[in-house]
């Protein structure tokens, strides 16, 4: 039986230190202006020339020294093995700041890692631990968000294993050194690692919104992977225990993200004037801007409060993490769209900075499932199954 | 959703409190039962309903967090088990609803060890009846626009002005009272007061009838109506920050000293009456919109209840204020949309007045849809409170 | 192939002018003061001691003698035969006074008599033309708003019909004359008139929240009733092909309620002074009823659009007529809830009359299906059957 | 819905419009063309949607409802089936959406003879291109708070100002131009002009970008841009009335002089999305939540068209400007919903920009969706308009 989660969600003076470092550090490396030179400098680049997302490698060397990238492996497998609750605390401020990054990509493949059973766990936690990136290539065509619809097949040559097939919406891929996958042979699905070096696979870029990301689709044509990356068995087993933190990792970002909506709003309506007055002076804005603060601040309290049940292994995990992702993707769209609208006029041009966090957010809410689908899966085992 | 495991002494407790509830069924009543504290309208129902309260308190079902020293039974974290075993039993609710969840929470917190062994005791035996006094006909909405004046003389204080919205004021021995000390702040301006009201010289009243038939609250008059001093809780010109104290605890922030089921997930009797439904020839409860519409509502609820944690985590708070000062608008419209879901997942039925046998739940979703006009509208209207959130947290000019 | 809905709706001379007399009739006869009077002196008189609601029994001559209880029945049968047009602005300026009487009920009967096949019809148009109340008695236990769930049984003795079984939530049933239902005997159902004083017929009375009708579930037990009250067989088709005028009179019904609560909320919010200023100069307060407006005026126009396809017998009436309720159940939701809150304390208690309007909507809102039960059928046309 | 059955005139000349279009099919384009008209960026995209109108034009497709005498082919009621059929076969959109759904109703409802037979012929064969000068940068969102002044000197204004939001600016010879000429009245201190804007002394136009990185719209200064007399639609003073008969107009309150597809039924899209979507591993167009989302929405957008035609009926129209003024707000968010609710559908495809191969719908969805903000912003914001929804139609006290 697991413990009680912690009244105070597990976030004590580690995770508070970690969480105010980020943001100091980010604050200083990253502020905004950084960020509009770095992502937004010239629209045609990504949109008309197709050019890929543009990121700060300097700064994520600095990013690994720091020691994130290992933040949720086991420190028996050389990483920090902190808690669930300092990663989202770290994470809502990666989304306040937009960082185009692999971290997010990277935590999600190392909680799969982490949940996998197998002889190569070990070695890919350890290389995730020493500043590799990763990414889960897991997802069909048709944007399926069940663990069980990859599209990926292997095939057996000696020891060595040979993989075909695409995966889909692969999340900052270009920034990955390997990718896990998970490849049916027969009637059992094995958990892969494929360097992105590997001879046969190719990214093809997916020309997407965000501007703080790049997605991909990864081709696999008979790529051949030794016995040391076939990491173990059950791979759907280890995305399921994976997938509460996937889930509040992404649903931290959206609602960083969506702190940084709220009060970049607030900031204009203080300053904006019209008919001789603060624009925030109008209810139709103010009440519009409290109704996103207290979305958002019960998201974040369903972040923490479903962190802190997957620190004590509570069995509800999965729906407390459905929970959060649910209410951060409606958190999320509703402060995105006032955000557009109550910035008026400049809000929807390049200009303002609205945009680059409106995309941000748009993508994370449908990623992994947005909050209709999250909320089919809860009903599942809070009312039953359906026409039972 | 599972609840969270319990602790040895938890665990001990439930144990206790179930047994005890099995052991110890409420006896009929001999008058039909109001369907919340705050319908109580006749003396044979106030009757029952005290004695029920105060059989609790003598089993521990009641006051089971507060410290011995103030007639509590001491436990830890043990209040919201005794509830939950309660509403499990089916009990009849704790009347003293008043007592329980605004003024013992506010006096532990703000009470002086006086005023601490004199009111709660009797709060928690049932034998001392409170009631409310934040609202008044002229502040409207605007629950910091008190108009109620207290002026000092000496050791005690001249009590002048009309409040509405008052449960149990017919009943009540008691109103924590927030009147206006000074006019010449707003919310500094504001003292809370441990107010005397039954036989009580220049206290007088009446009682108003709601939207839905059900009488209750009543209208309190002060006519040079006396206090001591020594009924003023916390400093003078503090009673706003006292007020919110005592709006956040009885909006779920804690789990009072037992205020009637509070802890029984709202939530479970919303799934059992779509179970019982139809819609489209078809159970509600495999409605995939009425479904969601469930969902919605569970994990707005469960973010209301992880915020009121949450307002404890001081690392978790960049303004304290934040969460505090929005419980009582999230709570409120919670309520609501709650009761509105299930009057429209009942349908046809939802057309019943609670004393149609006829009627799901007793009629609880309809009348319970409408009561929560009063969380709405009372103690500062949510549009109110909205605007109290924008300029005090988020420091948008002010639209007054 | 039917005429084209013309765009007027065909809302002429003839349906403003009964629309504008129901106005000026109602508006003399019926001012808020006299409903008040009539529904609300006593709170304890319907809730507590379960009196039947009141209606002015006089005013309802007037209204016979004015002829509206015959709009619905063919000239050829001694009718009016009015257009659907003209009757739902009729209906409008009753819900707008939320006036207490049989007429929706028996106009709602008067479409199934009309839609009916079979000898008994005219016999039966004829009565209500002539100044009988009717009301339908078709709906099971559980409130099914399907035709095909009634559970009167009926059966053969001589040329007579003996029926048993019940029907619930009969609107205005205290009121009605006669009674329609439909009847299972063998393998059809057949469409019966029950006269209010057959032997073996009993009404209990609904104890309900709407203080402007009265609801009972009625009884029969051995209710012998001769051929001439077989109005025919079929009875599923003549509810159906009535379906449309029903769901379209309710929601007219709505619409003219909500467009009282508007009206008295926009009012009060003129006078109501609060910070020194009328609350209607606050957006909280402006802006909701500007939606609650824009929702209202949708659904009026909705319902004339219907009501037009009605009168052209337009293939798509039903959708259109559900399309009708679906938008003013919703707007009386909407309009129903602002009408309250923002009428603050004093809409909370029963010196209001909003209270008054809120149930009457409230009971509308659920009548013969909401909103999420009419767009469910609507998608089936829309769309498609479910999993298909 | 199956559309209204048809007059003769109108079944004939569907006849014609279904065969011309299935005879006629675009030519292939050299270029990507934009997705609507508001994107059009390049020379080559103008050029090419140009001689699309202008053979549309000649074929009788557009200005099919417009009087011969102006350059119309003067049928009664047959411009939506002549969009309907464009639709249909997939045709590129008018390119002169300005000139032919706000310039030619203006000026056919408040123009002089003159005028309309200079201005409406040009138009529609696109080979007049129109721009609309309705927003400022000062102004925001309140429209009628326009700075641009138009100072009369004889015959002649002289125009001085700054406009924002002007879609084809950079392609226009004409602009929709409302001025201020008087600074004592607020809303009948405006007048509508007729503005020269290529090559014209004085007038000068710069690009913007938009949030999706698209172009096409822009920014016009006037320095001393001097303005004929002949050129002021309507009287001084007159220009607010005019502008919202132009947005009447252009909110489908009409259908134009063929506004490129406005009669087909945008639900339609959206459900074939459905259909070929995924929902919880189920095809989206089977999810009841997704079906009850989709009706809302058709229910909403067959309200808005309801609406267009009640307001033609006086006797259905207690308050004159009540729809008029509504279907701005109605139909601006009913597109932003339908665009959100497709991006919702789309799910991981919604991530995926227009020019990549798998976006379904070429990338309508996001796209769509953020554009719609231009619509809820620009021409007097949303919330703007609800306050003059609630102070001129509700009598409401203004909220300034």
């Amino acid at each position: 039986m697991s413990d009680a989660p912690p009244k105070d969600f597990g976030f004590g003076e580690d995770e508070a230190m970690l969480r105010d470092l980020a943001r100091s550090f980010l604050g200083e490396r990253f502020p905004i202006e950084t960020l509009r030179d770095l992502v937004c400098k010239d629209s045609d680049a990504v949109y008309e020339r197709g050019e890929r997302q543009a990121w700060d490698e300097a700064l994520w060397k600095e990013i690994v020294e720091l020691g994130w990238t290992g933040l949720a492996i086991p420190e028996a497998a050389g990483g920090v093995g902190f808690k669930q609750a300092g990663i989202v605390g770290l994470v809502e401020e990666i989304g306040r700041h937009a960082l185009p990054s692999p971290l997010v990509a990277t935590l999600n493949a190392s909680y799969v890692l982490r949940e996998a059973e197998g002889p190569g766990t070990e070695l890919w936690m350890n290389r995730i631990a020493a500043g590799a990136t990763a990414s889960l290539a897991i997802t069909d065509s048709r944007g399926s968000w069940e663990p069980a619809d990859g599209e990926i097949t292997a095939r057996r040559d000696g020891d060595d294993l040979v993989l075909d097939g695409s995966a889909f919406f692969v999340q900052d891929a270009f920034k990955s050194d390997f990718f896990l996958t998970a490849a049916q042979i027969g009637d059992e699905r094995v958990l892969c690692a494929v360097p992105a070096e590997s001879k046969g696979l190719d990214l093809s870029q997916d020309h997407i919104h965000d501007l703080t990301r790049d997605q991909a689709t990864l081709h696999l044509q008979e790529v051949r992977i030794p016995p040391e990356n076939v990491i173990g068995p059950a791979a759907e087993a280890a995305l399921l225990r994976a997938w509460p933190s996937i889930l509040v990792t992404v649903a931290a970002d959206l609602c960083g993200c969506a702190e940084w909506q709220l009060q970049a709003t607030v900031e204009y309506a203080k300053d904006r004037k019209q008919f001789d007055r603060p624009i925030g002076f109008f209810q139709a804005v103010k009440h519009p801007l409290v109704n996103a603060m207290m979305d958002i601040d019960r998201a974040r309290s369903l972040i923490y409060r479903a962190a802190s049940f997957i620190d004590v292994g509570d069995p509800s995990s999965l729906d407390a993490a459905r929970m959060a992702k649910s209410a951060a993707s409606d958190a999320g769209a509703f402060i995105s769209d006032r955000s557009v609208q109550l910035h008026g006029g400049i809000g929807f041009t390049w200009e303002s900075d609205v945009h680059i966090f409106f995309k941000r957010s748009m993508h994370n809410q449908s990623l992994y499932g947005d909050g209709v689908h999250q909320r089919s899966k809860i009903a599942e085992t809070m009312i039953g199954p359906l026409g039972k | 959703m599972p609840d969270a495991s319990l602790t040895s002494e938890q665990l001990e407790f439930q144990q206790y409190a179930r047994q005890w509830t099995a052991q110890n069924p409420a006896p009929a009543p001999s008058v039909r039962l109001p369907l919340t504290p705050l319908e109580v309208k006749t003396a044979p129902q106030i009757d029952y309903l005290r004695d029920w309260q105060r059989r609790c308190y003598e089993a521990g079902l009641v006051g089971t967090d507060v410290p011995t020293d103030y007639g509590g039974h001491g436990h830890n974290a043990c209040q919201s088990i005794a509830n939950r075993a309660l509403a499990d039993a089916g009990a009849p609710f704790m009347v003293n609803v008043v007592g329980l969840t605004m003024m013992v929470p506010t006096v532990l917190e703000h009470g002086t060890e006086e005023q601490k062994r004199k009111f709660i005791p009797g709060a928690l035996s049932a034998e001392e009846i409170w009631c409310q006094g934040f609202s008044e006909p002229g502040a409207g909405s605007d629950m910091a626009n008190q108009q109620t004046f207290a002026s000092r003389s000496g050791d005690e204080w001249v009590v002048n002005g009309h409040k509405v919205w008052t449960s149990f004021g017919h009943f009540a021995k008691w109103m924590i009272l927030l009147a206006r000390t000074s006019r010449d702040h707003k919310y500094d301006g504001l003292t809370y007061f441990l107010c005397p009201i039954e036989g009580h010289p220049g206290v007088s009243v009446k009682p108003l009838v709601k939207m839905t038939g059900e009488t209750g609250f009543n209208e309190v008059f002060f006519d040079d109506a006396v206090i001591p001093d020594a009924l003023r809780l916390d400093d003078v010109g503090k009673g706003w920050t006292v007020a919110m104290t005592t709006l956040t605890f009885e909006r779920g922030a804690g789990e009072g000293a037992g205020g009637g089921n509070s802890a029984s997930n709202p939530l479970d009797k919303l799934i059992q009456l779509a179970r019982g439904s139809q819609r489209n020839g078809q159970n509600a409860a495999d409605d995939p919109v009425t479904r969601d519409a469930i969902v919605q509502l569970a994990i707005t609820h469960e973010g209301i209840r992880s915020s009121s944690r949450r307002a404890r985590v001081p690392a978790l708070n960049d303004h304290p204020m934040r969460i505090p000062l929005q419980q009582k608008v999230s709570s409120s419209e919670f309520q609501q949309r709650l009761a509105r879901l299930g009057v429209d997942i009942a349908g046809a039925r939802s057309t019943l007045y609670k004393n149609d046998s006829a009627a799901p739940d007793k009629g609880h979703w309809p009348m319970s849809y409408m009561n929560t006009y009063g969380m709405t509208i009372a103690a500062g209207s949510n549009e109110i409170q909205r605007n109290i959130l924008g300029e005090r947290v988020l420091g948008l000019p002010k639209s007054k």
